[in-house]
């Protein structure tokens, strides 16, 4: 049976006569003996496809909260949506997914040409001119953000919401170990943050987050004000769907826009791969991250794209380079420029109208629920915290029995405590999107009444 | 070896010559392709529910396109773009092999896709053993004692590996400052290593094309907190001295890194932790196929040795006594690398891959691979010779030297040509310590036959260079787009739509 | 309208142009692509299982193929082929829509397409469902009583629909000889009447392209079976008369058989049961937007009025009083036509994209379609004249005459040089009765502007048969392959690479 | 919300404007009032495309014969063959599915080529050098073969073997309505064809099948020579998965080959699309129902495609054309193509084989059971008859409640009694392939030994 090696036995033995050699083995004579490995790998011998594929069915049946099964409220960023059968077919077309970074732009017109308008989809969306070919995820995004901000004020203080998703915040201080920043965590107080809590002088960055993590909308220009008067770039991580109906990053004065960008065609996927979102002005245009294409003309004056700006990169500029970014997510970045292209603009609008309708209904028949309160009396987008009165994940393990998939533990997703949130074991953190029904928010507000009682 | 008729070259990439508009000029006010559920949620404004100084005044301007123009654009788009499934992609370092579909179609079962990475661990068991029957096989492959597969590509797995190391000499107490890399090592390490809070110190590479062992020794001392090596380096050559290179770190406290980005030449031949290294990325979408999507998504899982396995990121899955996975955070975890648990579809391909081939199959993955590299480097070695001449590993870095100073036709030249004849390039001008390099990785999945129709592809290109040498400064023409004007789209950056109508 | 800048064509083909050799000049003997699932079963001999005179004494050669060349061939291949996907196909009578991946989706539900056709009703209650819920709308939209599924095409309903006639008038101990075509209509209503036993009587059409009604009633007598006819008929045209056609024919004690290729048109607006017809099929790959797959599969259900149901074939899937669906052959059933139950997940696909649409859509279906193809006839009226001039239905048929008669250039250089631009032909030499004849059907999911991009293709191209007509002739050149020696191929076949070979 | 329609209401009023009118309904005005439809389709509005999902999602669930749930061992021509996801991944690319007909070989090479192939490849397999580009599905071949052999003769009788499919028989009686086909059924006897019952003086075709319908293996010789004795053509229905081992339709003297294309690379799909495979030899040509793609050169000289003989065809020949077949199953034939080329030699050899030892090994220890006995003692292929103690329906019923689909019921197949068998109430009909794994075998044989208890 086959594996994928093409070469039949007559034709190995016909190359290596070419090359003088008698066996494969002796391809490998010039690795020192000593450590050479003389028993083969300890794996199992291969298996056909079928038996894989047995393998794999025996996994997935041991997921109990797989679609089929739980009805999805969870969100933290990562977002149950409709993806089109339309934009599954295009996305998984073999010359997308089969291609490499464009760098013979003469033969890969058409990814350079779908990021060419990815970036213009997710500029428009952020309001900001400049937007990279992607990144890994939001988290890391945040990271390059960061980094930007570092680069232009040569500070390495990092004002922080701990409104920030608490993943991000976990990702910025594993790398601020090796940029040397100073992270200084700004706390919530009734689901906001408390900017006048710290001091910010000498800030490279201010870093907001809209919605933040329990769902809230702060007044971004208090973070903006801060910014200006410290001579720091406000750092915008914002839900890429709120951009359907709320303000962009651009109207709030952000200098760097990031997110995730999940929620444009990409399935829940256990976490990746997502997509990290980023723009940002045109002054931070050289200290952008990661890879950029722009327009130019072919030989014969036909318009054309081509990655560009690369003397910013770690293959030209080494260790100087803005960012160590090389392979990326640019097959989510294509995909996410078919979903919004098939949602476009009212699409978009609908998504954010009917995701924050389905939030809004659901939020007020669950506060009705006795011993059911929210977490802040602030105004939400799409999810919010709700305080229940046994521990949530018992509350979530629970729901899980009648289909639903309530949410997700705030203390799972901080850890215990990151200081974002007082006593988050009670807390549990809802998110509805334009696919769930009237039905199954009102079985849910049902559900969760009979599991509290 | 013969092009035909034996078998024919399966290269001949056939794409699309006219240009196509942009989404944006296509839209046409008024038009939709989407379609939402019915939900009968009450509709009520939005200005009930938000404040108004949260609203958008107005609409997001993204495009308006029917469902079949959407198909149309990106249907054509997709015929203007070079693949592997369209052909050969000889691109050194890159290792553009076959993508078997099955592991796709593994990746697309709902009952791993449709799963959200925030439920409780037991809710996603299957997920978890998956990450961790993984990371086993990762760890047996590289002879490593555990691993952290949050890294999404193989330079977040550097950055990865350096505050590791980072991490563990900070434990003892122990500051260093610089990590040593050889002068013909991948961008991304120098550019990790500043971000791991390094310096660089540069090693030279020898005439063998190997490090300068005497270089490296001069450059050690106890303010070196490790190496990063890729071996085979990038020139394609085993750094056949890596027990003294392992022992002269090692001895002065230092840690040594492995980027596994060329770990497709020694499966099943040789492990890095047998070869004495510490820490060790690996390139899933390189090694273990899973495809590369025009540039991501990758994965980048990083290994460890038994003394830094307290320091991966976490949280881990692990399996634990009772039989059950769940999720723990080793005891001195440098934290998060990633916002879930990395590009969990991309890792569940990759187990599909080594599952598929096993212990065998994929030793026998590194055999072709290197196989057919030496062939290609003895087949070319009148045209294009290589920059080291003796035996290979999974990939030779040839140079075009000769055709440069006899008829000034530059590596670049040959590349650009190579696409006229079906072909995608090979690297071009890296690693940077060789001259006019062309750096070819054939891969194990191309055949016999398409590799003497690339080598006769190169043959007559060779020939065009003597007898029209201005034809190659030309080439290529007959692509979706000809010769691309490269420093333009620099000089006055158009990035967007919206840019480029304001020109 | 304009085809720029309120939006821009969307068509622009974009196809491979290198030849793609046969699997067969691929094949090298010992290479291979299966793997099967490990059985266990014991690998006994089949010498002992089969007696000799069974067995096959050598292989049957067919190719021997990697996975990796399998994939590059086919893909290739792929991109030497026009397709919806890629470009507009204004093919008149095909109906080249926009074919929604939904309705794909849908059918590759493995609820759907993994069940075998031969289990128990009880097992198979989702399928029954489907299938009588198809049968119902269907007739709802025909205006008829019930219906049979299982005709695979067009072409099968027409000689089910024949065999039902035949059926009818047997029950009634009348035997009747001829059935009645017009001159305009398709190749397969002739071939079809011959297969169900009658002879062909062709009706002339009259100038303004509908049947001759005073023909049609000098040909009727008791020996006329019935009569085929197509409304909108193929110069798409409504026949008006239809309604004095159905009494004629009826007055004779003759059945009127509807072929449904042109239904697209009148969606809404009106059902061939209205009209009087007795028989009625519809090609669900048209109409219904199921996509046509380089030739098929099709499907052809046919629908009939009361007093023709008891003959229908079967089984047929039936809802039983209990509720519970089950399978019932008409009490005087013609039998099977089908191996099965026709070609179900075409049917599948054509109950979803029914469904989608509801009565509102399917009406906007029909009118747009009708909207698009005036239009384009009006565009076009000083370069391509219609053939008769005054409001068509959902496609016109267009004459060359003119550029023939003054520049030697025919209809079947002006859709090879359409070819060239960008777009399909359209229907060439059909229908027989209009000289020169370019049948456009234009669609309803053809944008205005890909129609105005179309006209000035249409208007270069008389232009160019202007000033350069022996190019037309040569013409296409920019296409795959140009233009191709039909007749070497008649004159001495060449179906196999064997016969290639020993040629 | 959408549905496929471009056109904006600003365009539609623009066109209409260009052809002077005012509403699109005007678009209709010349269809006789009489007959137009006042009030609409009676069918309930447009639904979205995720609650037409939701519709299906609730049918399929009907549907308890799914892969998932029960294991299959049903035959009688559609098989549950391995199809890969590579076969899948390029059978469904849209160039494939959404082309037409190939009427212009200059931009349909891709399907003209794949045809070729797929020809090539039915030649092979059937040992015969001519193969059209597919028709219907084997039942239906079989009526065209009949009416080549018709057409050859300038005969009408039709001597048919009762071991060909009772569905291709009942599909054969109906269209000889039409052609006025004189059939006789020839029946069996302990599963053979019992030719000398008789007379086949002035056939234009003797039909046979190999296997048989209970899936035995008949002596094709018999059949060959009876067919030589009266100037008949041999018209053989064979199941293509056993050219991997046993003697093809050529080499049996066939001079029709006709046989369903479903077990390559098509899904079981409830009974279709599946592929009309037809072969026969060079003097039939001429006679050949549907489409053939011809070699030739495009007027440089290159080699290319097309469709030829096209005078055999209904849209030129009219009436008196070989055949009304136009749409075919070009895409499934396309199918073919590529799971045969990932078979390749080898892998055909071993699907056969692997399906044969499946096979007799079930049939060994089935027959082993008290009350379970052989139908036929003549040797098989893959496919077998048994005759159980109860009803076959109410046992395969009860095997489904253990996961098992244990085959078919021959009486249900036969629609009560069709005079191939005898008694047919009591007799399954089972199938095995290579994808039957002896852990599947043996459970069978443990639930019909429970059933039968
Ligand atoms: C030698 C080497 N190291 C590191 C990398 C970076 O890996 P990635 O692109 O996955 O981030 C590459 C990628 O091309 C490489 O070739
Ligand atoms: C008018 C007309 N009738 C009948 C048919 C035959 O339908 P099918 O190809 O589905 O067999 C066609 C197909 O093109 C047609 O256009």
């Amino acid at each position: 049976m086959a594996d994928y090696l093409p070469h039949t036995s007559d034709e190995v033995d016909a190359m290596l006569s070419f090359l003088g050699l008698s066996s494969l083995e002796q391809l490998f004579d010039h690795i020192p003996a000593a450590v050479r490995l003389s028993q083969g790998l300890e794996l199992a011998p291969g298996m056909s496809e079928p038996d894989v594929a047995d393998y794999f069915n025996r996994l997935t049946r041991a997921n109990r909260a797989q679609a089929s099964a739980l009805t999805c409220f969870a969100g933290a960023g990562a977002y149950d949506h409709e993806v089109p059968a339309v934009v599954k077919m295009l996305g998984s077309r073999s010359e997308f997914v089969t291609a490499y970074t464009p760098y013979q732009p003469e033969v890969a017109q058409g990814v350079l040409q779908a990021i060419f308008e990815y970036q213009t989809l997710i500029s428009r969306l952020s309001g900001l001119p400049i937007a990279n070919a992607s990144l890994y995820d939001g988290a890391t995004a945040l990271v390059e953000a960061l980094n930007m901000a570092a680069g232009a004020t040569q500070r390495s203080k990092m004002v922080v919401s701990t409104g920030v998703h608490p993943h991000w915040r976990d990702v910025l201080r594993t790398f601020a170990a090796g940029t040397g920043y100073d992270i200084i965590e700004v706390p919530l107080r009734d689901g906001l943050t408390d900017w006048d809590s710290v001091d910010a002088t000498g800030a490279a960055a201010i870093v907001a987050s809209y919605p933040n993590y329990l769902g809230v909308l702060e007044d971004i220009g208090v973070a903006k004000r801060l910014s200006v008067a410290n001579d720091a770039l406000l750092v915008l991580g914002a839900d890429p769907i709120a951009a359907g109906v709320l303000k962009t990053a651009g109207q709030w004065g952000a200098d760097v826009f990031v997110g995730e960008g999940q929620p444009f065609g990409t399935p829940l996927a256990f976490g990746g791969p997502y997509l990290g979102l980023f723009a940002c002005s045109d002054e931070q245009v050289r200290r952008l991250p990661g890879r950029i294409v722009g327009e130019t003309v072919d030989s014969n004056d036909r318009r054309a794209f081509v990655t560009t700006l690369r003397a910013r990169e770690q293959d030209i500029r080494r260790e100087r380079a803005t960012s160590n970014v090389c392979t990326n997510q640019t097959l989510m970045a294509v995909t996410a420029a078919i979903q919004l292209g098939w949602l476009g603009t009212q699409g978009l609008r609908e998504v954010a109208t009917r995701s924050a309708q389905g939030a809004h209904y659901l939020f007020e028949h669950a506060c009705q629920i006795e011993g059911v309160t929210p977490v802040s009396s602030q105004p939400f987008f799409r999810e919010f915290a709700l305080r229940v009165p046994h521990r949530a994940g018992e509350v979530l393990r629970a729901m899980c029995e009648d289909g639903v998939l309530g949410g997700l533990s705030v203390a799972e997703l901080t850890n215990g405590s990151d200081g974002s949130l007082e006593d988050p074991s009670h807390v549990v953190l809802v998110a509805v999107t334009e696919r769930r029904t009237r039905e199954q928010i009102d079985h849910y507000v049902d559900v969760l009444r009979k599991v509290v009682r | 070896m013969t092009a035909a008729p034996g078998g024919r070259a399966a290269s001949a990439p056939l794409l699309g010559h006219e240009t196509e508009p942009t989404m944006f000029e296509m839209s046409v006010p008024g038009r939709s392709s989407y379609q939402l559920r019915t939900t009968d949620v009450p509709a009520v404004s939005l200005d009930a529910l938000i404040p108004l100084d949260h609203l958008n005044s107005s609409d997001v301007d993204l495009v308006e396109l029917s469902e079949r123009d959407l198909v149309g654009h990106f249907t054509r788009l997709s015929h203007r773009q070079f693949s592997v499934d369209l052909g050969m992609y000889p691109l050194g370092s890159c290792t553009m092999k076959y993508n078997p579909k099955f592991c796709d179609a593994v990746a697309a079962d709902p009952g791993l896709n449709s799963v959200h990475p925030g439920v409780p661990a037991e809710l996603c068991q299957g997920w978890l053993e998956l990450l961790v029957t993984l990371e086993e096989k990762l760890c047996a492959i590289t002879g490593m004692s555990a691993a952290t597969l949050q890294p999404a590509a193989g330079a977040a797995g550097e950055l990865t590996g350096l505050l590791l190391m980072r991490a563990f000499h900070s434990s003892r107490g122990d500051v260093r400052t610089r990590v040593l890399i050889p002068d013909s090592a991948h961008g991304t390490n120098p550019a990790s290593v500043t971000l791991g809070g390094y310096e660089v110190t540069t090693i030279p590479s020898n005439e063998r094309g190997l490090v300068d062992l005497a270089a490296l020794k001069a450059a050690l001392g106890p303010d070196v907190a490790g190496i990063m090596l890729t071996n085979p380096n990038t020139v394609g050559l085993f750094e056949e001295e890596i027990v003294d290179i392992a022992h002269a770190v090692h001895d002065v406290g230092g840690l040594l890194y492995y980027d596994g980005a060329n770990l497709n030449a020694i499966l099943g031949a040789v492990r890095p932790g047998d070869m004495g290294f510490d820490i060790v990325h690996m390139n899933l979408h390189k090694t273990f196929a899973t495809p590369h999507g025009g540039g991501g998504p990758g994965a980048g899982p990083v290994a460890v040795s038994k003394r830094l396995e307290e320091f991966l990121p976490g949280p881990k899955a692990t399996r634990a006594s009772s039989g059950a996975y769940e999720w723990r955070r080793p005891p001195r975890s440098i934290g998060r690398v990633h916002g879930w648990h990395g590009n969990a579809m991309v890792l569940a391909r990759a187990l599909a891959y080594i599952d598929v081939h096993g212990g065998d199959g994929l030793t026998r993955v590194a055999q072709h691979a290197v196989l057919n590299a030496n062939w290609l480097r003895r087949r070319l070695e009148k045209t294009l010779p290589a920059a080291y001449d003796r035996m290979c590993m999974h990939e030779c870095v040839l140079t075009a030297t000769n055709l440069k100073n006899s008829f000034g036709v530059r590596g670049l030249d040959v590349a650009k040509a190579l696409l006229e004849e079906g072909f995608h390039s090979p690297t071009v001008y890296f690693p940077l310590i060789v001259e006019e390099a062309l750096m070819f990785e054939p891969t194990e999945t191309e055949s016999p036959q398409t590799l003497e129709a690339l080598a006769q592809a190169v043959e007559r290109i060779a020939q065009r260079a003597h007898d029209d040498p201005e034809s190659l400064h030309r080439a290529p023409q007959t692509t979706p787009v000809s010769r691309v004007d490269e420093a333009r789209a620099a000089r006055h950056l158009i990035s967007t739509e919206d840019a480029s109508s304001r020109r």
